[in-house]
Formats: C-alpha cells, structure tokens, sequence
C-alpha cells in the first residue's frame, strides 16, 4: 500500500460519523455497497448490560485490521473497503465497529463485508470490558 | 549465556492479573514461549500459552523466535472486539 | 400488520434520506446491522451507461415488497427491517435501493439483508430501463 | 355466455408493444389466461404467457383464476428492481 493513502481499517477514541466513510466509498462503478454495525447491547448472555470499553493495542490493531482489508481485496471483486472500531469508553445503544464496502455486484459486497467483521472479531487485539447493571464487570476472551 | 532487555506488554484481563500494563525484563530465554512460561509462573498469570499469541513491535510473531533485544513483546489474549 | 405502523418498505419519488431510516433500526436489544445500497452504476454489460428511470406498478409493489420483509422477520431472528426503492429518473452515482436490519447478532442481520434485496429484485414490480452513451435504450427483463 | 369489463394495465416493454398503460377489455374469458392469450394475439406482445405473472388488484393471482367483472388485471413482465 501506498504510504500516503489513508488507512481503511482505523481506530476511533470518539463517536465517530459514518456518513463520509460511506461517502468516501461511492465509486460511479460500483452497483453495490454493503455494510454493517456493531452496537453496544443492552445485555450480553441474559445479563443487563449497562455499559463497557474496549482496549486495543493499536499499533497491532492497525497493522491487523489493515490486512484484514487487503486480504478482503483479494479474495473478493470489491471496488473498495473500510472498517472503523471504536476505543475506550462506550455507552449502550453506541456505535462500535463499522464496515463499508463497495462492489460491482453484491454477491462480492456481502462476501466481502461478512469477511472483514469476522476476521476484525476473531484477530484484532481489541478486547470488550462489559459492566453489568448486577454490579459485575468482565473481560471477555472468547 | 545471551541476555536481552524487553520491553512487555499486556493486555486486558492479563493485564490485570499481571498488575501491570507494561514492564521491563533482563532475560536469557531462548525463545518467546520461554519468556512467557517465566513470567507467568512470577506472576501467576491465567493463560497457558496455547490461547496466547505474541507480537513484536507491532506484528504477529512465533512463539519459537528468539528474543531481541530492545524489542517490545506483546501476548495477546484471546480478542473480543466489534 | 397493524394498519397504523409504518410500512417496511416504500417507494420513493425523490432521492431519500438514509440516516433517519438507519435510526429507526436503531434498538438496545440489537448488537447488528447490516444494510445494502443498490446504486446506478456507469456501466452494464460492457456498455456505458448514461441513465435510467425505474418504473414500478405501486400498489402491487408495496404490497409484494411489505410480504418480503415479513417473510424476513419470520425466518430470521431479526429485530427490526425496512427497504426503500426509487422509481422514476435516477442519474448514475444515485441510490437505487437500500435495505437495513437490525438483529441481537450479525448472522441474522446479514442472511435477512441478504434475504431481502435477492426476493426484491426477484418479486417487486420495478423494471429498470437503462439508456447508454451510445444512444440505445432497453427495458431489462431478465 | 358471461362477459365482463376489465381494466388492463401493461408495463415496461409489455407497455410499449401495446402501445399503452391501460386499456378497457369487454371479455368472455373462462380464465385470465385466456385474457393474456387474446390481447397478445391483438397488439403482438413479445411475452409468452409462462414468462409473465399476472395480478389482480394489486395482489398476484392464478392464470387460471376466472375474470371478475370491474377488475383491475396486471401482466408482469419479468422484474428488474435493485
């Protein structure tokens, strides 16, 4: 990757607006665009979740997510992709991770979209720290 | 006998059972795992390196690599975030 | 379906807001959302296209494009789902269509968003009609 | 021999081979099959039937459902939303 193109996977300390990260994804031959969420949940394995944070260790963390986003870029006949996740404190109902991407034809746009959650979840050191309304907190490390 | 300065790194719940985010150690450990099974037998940490991965300065490593001196050396619990 | 709620999927005159369709997916209980956005692309088939205009039989859309959602929030353990769908003149670079689904988890969010946009395309009575640099027009009946 | 007033509605290509959106249909039709079969004979639409489906006041219905008088009858060309 050049090194003056922007990063596509980034970590955010802040709510961050997605509206120009899809915008940054239009592309005239792009007939496809999928994209998904994570939000903060009110409850995590039938307990009240009233909030959490996310740790990173973000020089790994980038250098993860990024390859995540090339390996994406690979496999699947995408125009292009970006992921933003989310650090430190986070209220429920919040924004957490983002994926966008965009493709000639969907079938890439699913596929590829699906790819980078999964592999964002199963190999970016972030780590969730849930507190629960019962007074218990947690690290999980599935 | 070869001794290297580290730099550690630890993270989440790890981190908490180590009480600390990051520490200096004088090793001669021959490899990463070595480095690891010492400090958690000092500080009783509650992973057994096979859920653990371990980074240097910022990318994946093997366990079976060699310590270098003034690297940092990050395990990594298993992850959970989106 | 109650008649005072809101329809899940509309038709749509003029270029649409998404955000306020987002936000009303928005939900505690879900931790997913996956979305889709059809847009005009400059191309189709090798040839360059230029523009094209949807025309839609409304009432029988509506009706057909409400039963694809309720068949989602059946088969899938979904919170919540909408999908809205341009008719008439649309330039390229413009949105087509867009789904969203709100779910507790992301497998259900993208197999319904999935779901939807595949049996849309396949079931609602929009015809595309697309007009090429080269100066042909042609209806799409695939 | 029972007769019945439909309104027939065409689209997109099936729009432009008839020439028109809507039309008013006096017929004798056992089925709306029948009533597809004899309006394709009269303008040449390009549609075999088995590529169409048909609708009935705004819900689809069965070729072989009997014409109701007052009716508003659609032939669906095959679709191409999204």
């Amino acid at each position: 990757m050049h090194s003056d193109m922007p990063p596509r996977f980034r970590l955010a300390a802040e709510d961050f607006d997605i509206a120009p990260l899809r915008g940054a994804l239009l592309d005239d031959r792009a007939g496809g665009y999928a994209s998904f969420e994570g939000w903060v949940r009110d409850h995590h394995q039938g307990r009240a979740v009233s909030g959490l944070f996310y740790e990173a260790y973000p020089a790994l963390a980038e250098r993860e997510g990024e390859a995540v986003i090339a390996e994406a870029l690979e496999r699947f006949e995408i125009v292009d992709a970006c992921c933003v996740h989310r650090y430190g404190e986070l209220r429920v109902g919040e924004l957490a991770v983002w994926v966008g991407v965009s493709a000639a034809h969907r079938d890439a746009a699913f596929g590829a979209c699906r790819y980078i959650i999964d592999e964002v979840k199963a190999r970016v050191p972030i780590w969730k720290h849930e507190r629960y309304l019962d007074g218990g907190v947690g690290w999980l490390h599935p | 006998m070869r001794s290297v300065r580290l730099t550690v790194l630890y993270f989440a719940s790890l981190r908490e059972a180590a009480g600390r985010a990051e520490e200096t150690v004088q090793t001669d450990a021959a490899s990463l795992r070595e480095v690891y099974e010492h400090l958690q037998a000092c500080h009783g940490l509650p992973f057994p390196v096979e859920r653990l991965r371990v980074a240097v300065d910022g990318a994946f490593a093997r366990w079976e690599d060699a310590p270098q001196t003034g690297s940092e050396v990050a395990f990594i619990p298993p992850v959970s975030g989106g």
